[in-house]
């Protein structure tokens, strides 16, 4: 792939276009191993309340440092939680990154736009570079975009649900008319989901649970750093239109006819 | 006197300041941020503060998410 | 991905699950680029009557010499014209690998699989190494392996036409209870379709038109390649199930609520 | 279909599931014979500018006097243009009934959710019966129904485009955690994509472009209607779920075999 | 619909393009309820050994008179076992309609072709009204049109799957170059499904799980009915095709800029 | 004296009531309904509304939508 | 003697025509089909089929079926 | 005399062997295979076959081909 293809992103380039998050595996040094071999530059985190009891490891040192550290705001039930949620994370040491995360509905996780907008615009305003989680609708990526959001986040199909894109739709949109990048997170269930999200022109993608849940994560987080290279490498080699008919890949011999031209 | 140390009270009879509380707890200053009566307080200043009655105080780290 | 992860097809071990055709391409230097950054194992020609007037180049020249020829019968309308090319074929030099390729409608150039299974018969006898090009229909595949084939080739949609699998509900059937490899040919239009065969189990996939008639055929050869490995590789790691509902990839954390527990 | 089974919708006992738009038909006279045939109860109309020089007839001659006329705000880029065309329609004569539409983006045709809440906030205070096509997120469509919209109106693919519902994903979801009734609005282009939507159990649908546009309006207003029947009907019925084996329908006759039992 | 649509088949006008399957009702009774609802022209019977101890009814005398008897051959794995079903089956008195179903593979149940063919063959020289179940394929259905095949019933997805039309892309080149009608059977789970086959210009569908294990078969049978004919009705009155875009059905209001012109 | 009617300037010597307008432009009264200058007018008020300069009208009705 | 009736062996001390048989077994006529020896017997031909040693004999009817 | 080359007639005056044929059609014998009548001929036989009147010879060669 293109070496000089890099994703301006939050003032920062971007190598790879595979976003990880650091949910649901089996242990630390698993998720360490995945990391090491997918090579992401952003990669996300929560936030939890410490339970001085257990002795659980740090998980930041299982993170490559050279990664861009992402903390979401999952749990944020409004925009002010969310809110709340960045600055214990920039105070914990995440910087700037942000992915904003607000949800209301707890059976299938979907994101409040409305909300998630204000909270864009506070944080954006604090200086915090804003990646929101979204339901994709043209008309409130628009807005959050225009309230300075780093990039926009729709989601492919409900977190966790490895139902692939479902939203092909109205995400192929957002890539065609939101001016920042369009990054799909939430979903993707195997590598062609995601190939597909980059041969569609998408930015990025943000991969966890179909990595870490996969009977071998750190052999999956590979699949999928490949497969969004090569859907994106396709995006920019320009993928031929398909058709309704067959048209010949190879000459359709004469010779067997022995006709007497 | 009592203070909600995570959503939990707890009580105490002498004095105490956060980084004292912090300690005493065993939590590792590096990996955790706190939060007392909803601001954020950051290390060098945990020995100034003392807790009061009905303090809330919260420590939160980092873990897995997506 | 595992370097041990071969694919055993006609008595050698086949380490890429990437086929290639020759056809279509604007030049043979630049097919010739394409194959080199893509590293196939096997490439599949055509043969034809040679026009003594034009003196273009011998195909062969620009095909790396690690390669095994596969011919195809292309042209062949019943499995005595088939038969007749894949002779004429081993006497050019391609050795025992043929593609079989018997077409008698020239609209969506579907396979005619009982003439193509004759061929088949005729073929393995005669000890080629016979893949054939066909419909996806277990009986007849069944019959095919029975009668010595090789590999047995599904399109996953008209030649040329670069639609995908929308075959795929039969395609999986012949991965699960065809005993010889299952390689999609014809159809693949991008390398998030190659990427979803191999994650299907397929063992490989055939695909010419899609590399050959992109804007860079060379970039997209490589984008194929990475796909069929992230496939390949995101088969053998385990894709974990999809659901309906979501599940949370990250803690909903409770220290929000401020609840006193 | 159960004669019982009417739709609750603004206070009345709606029969017909299948809402008509009035646009793009060629003549009103085919127009009033589609809509005979199609036996709406409700049925949308926009305002505009009267042309004084040209002589047009009054479109409300052609309609059913027993239809609910449903103007559509179409033409409104923001909440107040919505309320004051709403305000227009209802001086008019329309009465309660208002679908609103607000869109920003003219190639999409998209609606703007945040817009569309202020005017279904406003209009729903006035006593109007308010059905709002929007963008298929889940937290606005919330706020829709607590605002007093009548329906959720999402739309399954761009206006006019006849690509079918492809936000299912997302219009599943509406219709099990919405409280009001879900109507798919836009983008149906078939009678089967209508059946589709009343199986999901969408409460009604909204069809305009694939029957005016249609070679026989008329015919294809009634495959309309009949399709929208059916499709309730069979929710109702209760659809059996779908399976990946083959489940035989005829007894494996075992007479055949000619064995000794 | 048009009451002159009808069709021509083994020499008969047909009326009904729902053709229904008698298994997996719970009842006769039920059944017969379903199929008075449904009015089928041709309905399928299986044969079976009978069992002198048990009493059961006859199930003929639950089959509207009205209605052709067409007896399958299921249990057949073979053109003879099938060709003598056949045979019995005329004795029995179902007369010269027959579905060839012949069946090796006993977890998909999906028809050998072949075999399919060669009681084709057979069946139609001794004056039997040939329907044979198949595999779609192009060549292999040209093949039962030679061999006097009054229709070719591909199958949609395997027998009771309840999956709908998962083999569109050949069934679509079967309906535009097959000379006889294009009947869809096996896998239709909803009425969209049939809708959907007629809309693509099949001539029928063959439906029985879908009916017979739905909560309420009589009401589903009712909505299979329904969707056939509006599928067929919108297949006659011409679908408008599908774009990309939107394209307005209102007017895009001018008055609200209020601009001077 | 001049006013805007859809859009369009016109002007007039004479004073003119809205309902006249609409009787000069040959509108049918059943199928329009009047804005002036943004607030709507009720047939029965028509006859009561002289037009002044720089009044906006709007006279509008309905077409097919969907 | 013993013949094969639907796939089960059954043996008869004296001679017994099918008719006779379909009636002992208290089939009706009307719903079935008989083979003898692999041959589609029709009704009026049964009274003149008697079972022969090994005959074997299928009796068929209609059920359900897609 | 005539034959048919790759489906067009030529005729020839004296005789001429397959080898001389190639030759003469500046054919470059490492990338074609002959077929006469319908048999294959190696390269080493090219010289022993005299083309025949109504010889039908094709002279075939590997192109692009999926």
């Amino acid at each position: 792939m293109n070496m000089e293809d890099l994703l301006a992103l939050g003032g920062r380039s971007i190598k790879s276009r595979l976003l990880i998050g650091t949910g649901k595996f089996s242990s630390y040094p698993l998720m360490k191993k995945a990391l090491e071999v997918a090579q992401p530059d952003i990669v996300t985190v929560a936030l939890r309340r410490v339970d001085a009891s257990s002795k659980t490891d740090n998980i930041l040192e299982y993170i490559p440092k050279s990664c861009i550290l992402m903390a979401n705001t999952s749990g944020a039930r409004n925009a002010d939680e969310a809110v709340r949620i960045a600055r214990l994370a920039k105070a914990a040491g995440t910087g700037p990154w942000i992915k904003i995360e607000v949800v209301q509905d707890q059976k299938y996780l979907l994101p409040d736009n409305l909300e998630t907008l204000k909270a864009v615009e506070t944080l954006a305003k604090e200086g915090f570079i804003v990646l929101p989680y979204m339901s994709p609708d043209l008309s409130m990526a628009r807005r959050m975009a225009d309230a300075g959001a780093a990039a926009v986040m729709p989601l492919g199909s409900p977190i966790g649900s490895n139902r692939g894109v479902k939203t092909r739709e109205l995400v192929e949109i957002l890539v065609r008319e939101i001016k920042v990048p369009v990054i799909v997170d939430a979903g993707l269930g195997s590598p062609s989901d995601a190939c597909e999200c980059m041969e569609m022109g998408c930015a990025a993608v943000l991969v966890n649970t179909a990595i870490a849940i996969a009977r071998d994560p750190v052999a999956m987080a590979k699949a999928f750093k490949d497969a969004v290279s090569a859907g994106r490498a396709a995006y920019l080699a320009g993928l031929a239109a398909s058709g309704n008919k067959a048209s010949a890949s190879s000459p359709l011999t004469g010779f067997l006819r022995n006709e007497i031209l | 006197m009592v203070f909600i140390l995570n959503g939990k009270q707890e009580s105490i009879e002498k004095p105490l300041s956060l980084d004292a509380l912090i300690a005493a707890k065993g939590l590792c200053p590096e990996k955790i941020v706190v939060e007392h009566n909803f601001s954020i307080i950051s290390k060098e200043d945990w020995p100034k503060i003392m807790l009061k009655d009905q303090d809330m105080i919260e420590v939160i780290s980092f873990v897995g998410g997506g």
